[in-house]
């Protein structure tokens, strides 16, 4: 790198979003947002509070907010977010800061819980595994969903989470649109029930931040747009019977 | 110092047409009572109506009609878009689809520009 | 800080950890205990995105017919673990996860990649002589975290997240536990959690090698805790070594990440800096033979090339064609690609690192301890595998026996009632975990490095009697010199460096215990390679270390494998059953 | 529920307008050649129950849809919540109408001036 100094400036404080602080950080070769963050703190300054903990892409504890974009700091290359040598981190937009870069992220996960992401299920360990033909266009969209890592990162990016305190968000929607394509599941009527509720599906403008900034090329705008679809179909159908 | 918390990047063609979209409905919605009250004007005060019809004539007001025909139009349109998206089985086309309808109702408040004048 | 800082919490259940042990553990104990008892669950990081379960890639090891059987599960971790393991444990493990398997796609909502005929694709990893692991994809782990992860938000259990455990608190005769002290990361107070049963399920990982793979939560304290308590911890020597850890550079937490095993399968090979296929050298099956001779191949090459500026080798997968390559491993090579490797294309540099703990604390095969209402399951539990995992078997491992813990408590809870702990020991415990707070800030890294280099060097891949003794030196150093680093006591508030502190405090603590095992062994078996004593030993005298902390000294003694099922040369399987099912490629 | 009525009135009453939108355009791009006065557009309009039903519809329609829209708006940029932002719809909606009714209603069958 042709660099040898990285001015990182990390807003801190629970409370204080305008409290930054500037730290002058060594350039390495092979250094990502997460090390930086972690040389500061194991150098710099002992005080300074992040969360990570697989250092590889799988956990999604370590998102924040670099140069103003939510991002897995623990898979951005530095080099990737300098603006010249200098970048700024901070938490994670959305959720509520507990210190420095380290976000409360129980509201998410509630959310993931609201929206009945979790599996509604009618056999038994005591039963064999159903077969299940991995072509169909079901189970190829529920698979297009499956490896959310719950990061937060397109909850963060997502306007509608900011001004709708009720919205469930593109990742917990997800979640429930993986479900209804499912065919193990069982709780069609329960998902289609919580994702047409206050803060459902209905709530998401398709502005497809979300799907923009997935660092694992999930499209959760997408799969809310199935779910509007999925919800409006049986809209009609109630209307008939 | 750029704040790190307000999201700078936002500036993708979805996120933009869903801007447009907001912000031509907000002024639709503005505008709509206004040309209600103006052409209300026919039964109270056709004369009004008149002198008010003959300021289409001057640039800035054809510049003004201009826009909400413009506003109209894109927001017709990317509200189409949004039902495509939504409604319509999915194809990875979106994008081209949202700069397509807007392109397209562009060159539609072009054409009634023009033939305007 | 005193005893009266301390805020007190009771509940019924408690489980420390939440990877595939502690969740299943939490589901479990909700089906069996009874009706209104209080489950909670304390974890360092956040409910399900902590731990290594979630980083599972390849798969979940279970026999479920077309030829393979329990008993050939069995065998291959018998074998594979050298005949150390603790064989009703092994036999349980096998037994159950198919029970397990089942509960995980028809219970927990985990969808496991399928064969054309709809049924569950199995594959092999080396050391399985049937095509036995289940998969999603080669990211298995977040499939099975995160859909345990929902059941157990959505069932309501008690969650004390960012919640260290800092010590087992036993009641005034020592025999059972009243409760675990902990710190709330949050806030950096003290709280002291009381419960009729308590479950640990922290996961060991063995962090404290310079090259690792575990998540950076994990950091022994679970074992820590438990060596403290007084408690025996079997196979302690048993450190297991990846062959493939991503050599990017001292200053990024990527290093030491895992390159997945899949890639030598696939025919990845390994080169040496002077450009040269080495593993033919060391096994016939060369890259395919198993992590251990993989590992013990590569330290090898490694130690013979002294260019500074090159420490690991290199794996190459351009031969097979970079499309190809690109498309069969997405995940790996844009892993690769992230950090500024061309996996696909080009070549990486790899170097063999930690990855698994086999020893652990003594436990029955109902995951109880000899300490009355303290339960351990995962991979702070020794005995399922003796001296080596087999790829497959960790994940197998936590979540089957994290179901037999909950499933445990749940029962045995019925007959418990609260403990009163023994005061003086919160104390001394509560001093422990405060020391750093009155001593003069210095950085805690540096001592950090120096361990990892430290065991790397002595107590690695290959170990000998002076090596270990010159360890035994070296851990005492970092451990003395950790004394008197302090930690700021300003802000307690989510202080990570005091963490860090902790984190090296446990972590010198089980060092010092794996040397000594390291020692008292004197063969070779699995994991565990003496340079001194190369052979493995005859099977039917196997025995396995156990130590324990006697008057604050580590003490290691050995005990005689009991062969309750089968005997070494033996086998469970029938007469005519062949070597192996798998396919040869 | 109500969630998915109001989003269901929304797309419905966009999907009504559209061929609207489109008819009104196209008309006055025809109209608005040679420029406009009221007597042309009353001309047009005057006693047409065909007109009077293609703005009413429209007006009906668009007051529905705005009304809903502004409400949005309003709750996810200004902070409007609970009862105040459903008098908000209603009183958005109502005034939509009102304006829009009598101005149909003016064009099309009020007395004005002749043809
Ligand atoms: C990269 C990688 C790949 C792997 N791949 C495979 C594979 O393909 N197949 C396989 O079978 N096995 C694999 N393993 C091994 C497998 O992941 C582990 O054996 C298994 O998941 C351990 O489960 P556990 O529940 O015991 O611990 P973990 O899942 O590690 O969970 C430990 C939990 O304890 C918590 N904890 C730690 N300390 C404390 C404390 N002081 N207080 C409170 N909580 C604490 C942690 O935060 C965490 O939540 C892999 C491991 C790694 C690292
Ligand atoms: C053919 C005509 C129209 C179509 C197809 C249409 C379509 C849509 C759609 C689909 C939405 C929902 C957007 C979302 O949920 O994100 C919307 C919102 C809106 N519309 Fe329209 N509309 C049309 C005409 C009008 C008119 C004439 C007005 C003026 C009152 C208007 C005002 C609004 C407003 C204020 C919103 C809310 C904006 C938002 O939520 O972002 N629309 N429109
Ligand atoms: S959808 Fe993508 S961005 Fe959102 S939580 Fe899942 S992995 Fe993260
Ligand atoms: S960014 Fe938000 S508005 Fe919808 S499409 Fe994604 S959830
Ligand atoms: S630390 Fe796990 S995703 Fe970054």
């Amino acid at each position: 790198m042709a660099l040898d100094v990285l001015k990182v400036t990390i807003e801190r404080g629970p409370d204080a979003a305008a409290a930054q602080q500037s730290f002058d950080v060594p350039a390495y070769e092979n250094q990502t947002v997460l090390d930086v963050v972690s040389w500061v703190q194991q150098n710099a300054d002992p005080t300074l509070s992040y969360r990570f903990a697989c250092r590889v892409g799988m956990c999604g504890s370590c998102a924040m907010m670099v140069n103003g974009v939510p991002r897995w700091t623990c898979r951005t290359h530095i080099s990737k977010v300098l603006d010249g040598n200098a970048v700024t981190i901070g938490p994670l937009r959305n959720l509520p800061v507990i210190k420095d870069l380290a976000v409360d992220m129980d509201p998410f996960f509630d959310k993931w819980v609201e929206a009945e992401g979790v599996h509604h299920g009618a056999l038994t360990r005591d039963d064999p595994i159903a077969p299940v033909d991995e072509t169909t266009v079901e189970r190829t969209t529920a698979n297009t969903g499956i490896e959310c890592i719950n990061c937060s990162v397109c909850y963060a990016a997502c306007d509608t989470v900011t001004a709708n305190k009720d919205y469930l968000g593109p990742a917990a929607l997800q979640r429930a649109w993986t479900l209804l394509n499912d065919a193990k599941d069982e709780g069609r009527a329960s998902i289609l029930d919580a994702v047409s509720g206050k803060g459902g599906c209905h709530t998401c403008h398709s502005m497809g931040s979300c799907t923009a900034y997935c660092p694992n090329d999930l499209d959760p705008m997408s799969a809310i747009a199935g779910l509007k679809r999925e919800t409006a179909r049986s809209f009609f159908r109630r209307g008939r019977s | 110092m750029k704040a790190a918390k307000g999201i700078t990047s936002r500036a993708h063609p979805l996120w933009l047409a869903y801007i447009l979209h907001r912000l031509s409905g907000l002024a639709l919605a503005v505008f709509l009572p206004l040309h209600f009250w103006v052409l209300a004007m026919a039964v109270t005060d056709p004369e009004r109506l008149d002198g008010f019809l003959r300021l289409t004539e001057s640039g800035v007001v054809k510049l003004a009609e201009f826009g909400l025909v413009f506003l109209l139009t894109v927001h017709m349109f990317g509200g189409l878009r949004l039902m495509a998206l939504e409604w319509l089985p999915w194809s990875a086309s979106q994008k081209t689809l949202a700069v397509g309808a807007t392109t397209a109702s562009f060159l539609i408040a072009v054409l009634f520009f023009m033939r305007a004048i | 800080m005193a005893l009266t800082d301390i805020d007190r919490h009771d509940t019924d259940i408690l489980i420390i950890g939440a990877g595939g042990a502690g969740l299943f553990a939490a589901l479990h104990a909700q089906q069996t205990a009874p009706e209104g008892t209080k489950i909670t669950i304390a974890v360092k990081g956040l409910i399900g995105k902590c731990g290594c379960t979630r980083m599972v890639q390849g798969g979940y090891n279970v026999a479920l017919g077309g030829g393979d059987t329990v008993e050939r599960h069995f065998m291959d971790t018998i074998q594979g673990g050298k005949w150390l393991p603790n064989q009703d444990m092994a036999w349980r493990l096998c037994e159950q996860a198919v029970v397990r398997i089942r509960e995980l796609e028809n219970e927990v909502g985990c969808f496991f990649d399928r064969n054309p005929d709809g049924t569950l694709h199995q594959k092999a990893f080396a050391g399985q002589t049937a095509d036995r692991t289940v998969h999603k994809g080669d990211l298995t782990g977040i499939e099975i975290i995160n859909r345990l992860m929902e059941k157990v938000l959505a069932s309501g259990v008690e969650k004390l997240q960012e919640h260290r455990a800092v010590g087992l608190i036993p009641t005034k005769d020592g025999a059972s536990l009243a409760g675990v002290l902990m710190i709330d990361m949050r806030t950096g107070r003290f709280r002291l959690v009381r419960a009729k049963t308590v479950l640990m399920a922290t996961g060991g990982g063995p962090t404290m090698y310079k090259y690792h793979t575990p998540s950076g939560d994990k950091t022994m304290d679970g074992l820590a805790m438990a060596l403290r308590a007084g408690l025996s911890l079997r196979d302690m020597e048993m450190v297991q070594f990846h062959p493939t850890g991503l050599l990017a550079g001292e200053h990024t937490r990527m290093t030491g990440t895992v390159l997945e095993e899949g890639l030598r399968g696939a025919g990845g090979q390994l080169i040496s800096h002077s450009g040269k296929r080495f593993m033919f050298d060391y096994d016939g099956k060369g890259e395919r033979a198993t992590r251990d001779v993989v590992s013990r191949g590569i330290y090898a090459e490694m130690r013979k090339n002294n260019n500074p500026e090159q420490e690991g080798v290199f794996i190459s997968m351009s031969h097979l064609g970079p499309e190809n390559v690109a498309k069969k491993f997405k995940g790996m090579v844009k892993r690769c690609a992230d950090s500024g490797f061309d996996l696909a294309g080009g070549k990486v540099e790899v170097v063999p690192t930690a990855h698994y703990f086999m020893g652990g604390v003594v436990v029955d095969v109902d995951t109880r301890t000899a300490m009355e209402g303290l339960y351990v399951a995962g991979e702070d539990a020794g005995g399922a595998h003796g001296s080596n995992r087999l790829g497959g078997n960790g994940v197998a491992n936590s979540t089957v026996y994290g179901g037999i813990a909950g499933d445990t408590m749940g029962a045995d809870i019925r007959g418990m009632t609260l403990r009163d702990p023994d005061e003086t020991v919160l104390e001394a415990e509560l001093a422990r975990a405060i020391y750093p707070l009155s001593c003069k800030p210095d950085l805690v890294l540096p001592l950090r490095k120096q361990l990892q280099d430290l065991m790397w060097e002595e107590v690695g891949v290959m170990r000998t009697k002076a090596g270990m003794k010159r360890g035994l030196t070296g851990i005492a150093e970092v451990s003395g010199a950790l004394m008197d680093v302090g930690v700021a006591s300003d802000n307690l508030a989510f202080n990570l460096t005091w963490h860090d502190w902790l984190n090296l405090r446990s972590l010198c603590d089980v060092s010092e215990v794996i040397a000594k095992a390291g020692i008292a062994r004197e063969n070779s078996r699995g994991a565990h390679f003496r340079e001194d004593f190369p052979e493995p030993g005859a099977m039917e005298d196997s025995e396995f270390t156990v130590a324990r902390m006697d008057g604050g000294e580590v003490e290691v003694t050995r005990e005689a494998v009991q062969f309750s099922i089968v005997w070494p040369g033996e086998t469970v399987l029938p007469a005519d059953a062949p070597e192996t099912l798998v396919a040869a490629e | 529920m109500k969630e998915l009525r109001l989003y269901m009135a929304q797309r419905i009453t966009a999907l009504i307008m559209a061929p609207f939108v489109i008819g009104h355009l196209a008309v006055m791009i025809y109209a608005i050649q040679g420029g406009l006065s009221a007597a042309e557009i009353l001309g047009r309009t005057q006693g047409s129950v065909l007109w009077f039903l293609f703005y009413g519809t429209f007006v009906v329609v668009v007051s529905i849809h705005g009304a809903i829209g502004l409400r949005v708006a309003a709750s996810e940029w200004a902070g409007v919540k609970g009862v105040a932002l459903e008098v908000f719809m209603w009183a958005v909606g109502l005034c939509l109408f009102y304006l829009g009714a009598q101005a149909v209603w003016a064009v099309t069958f009020a007395a004005g001036v002749g043809p």
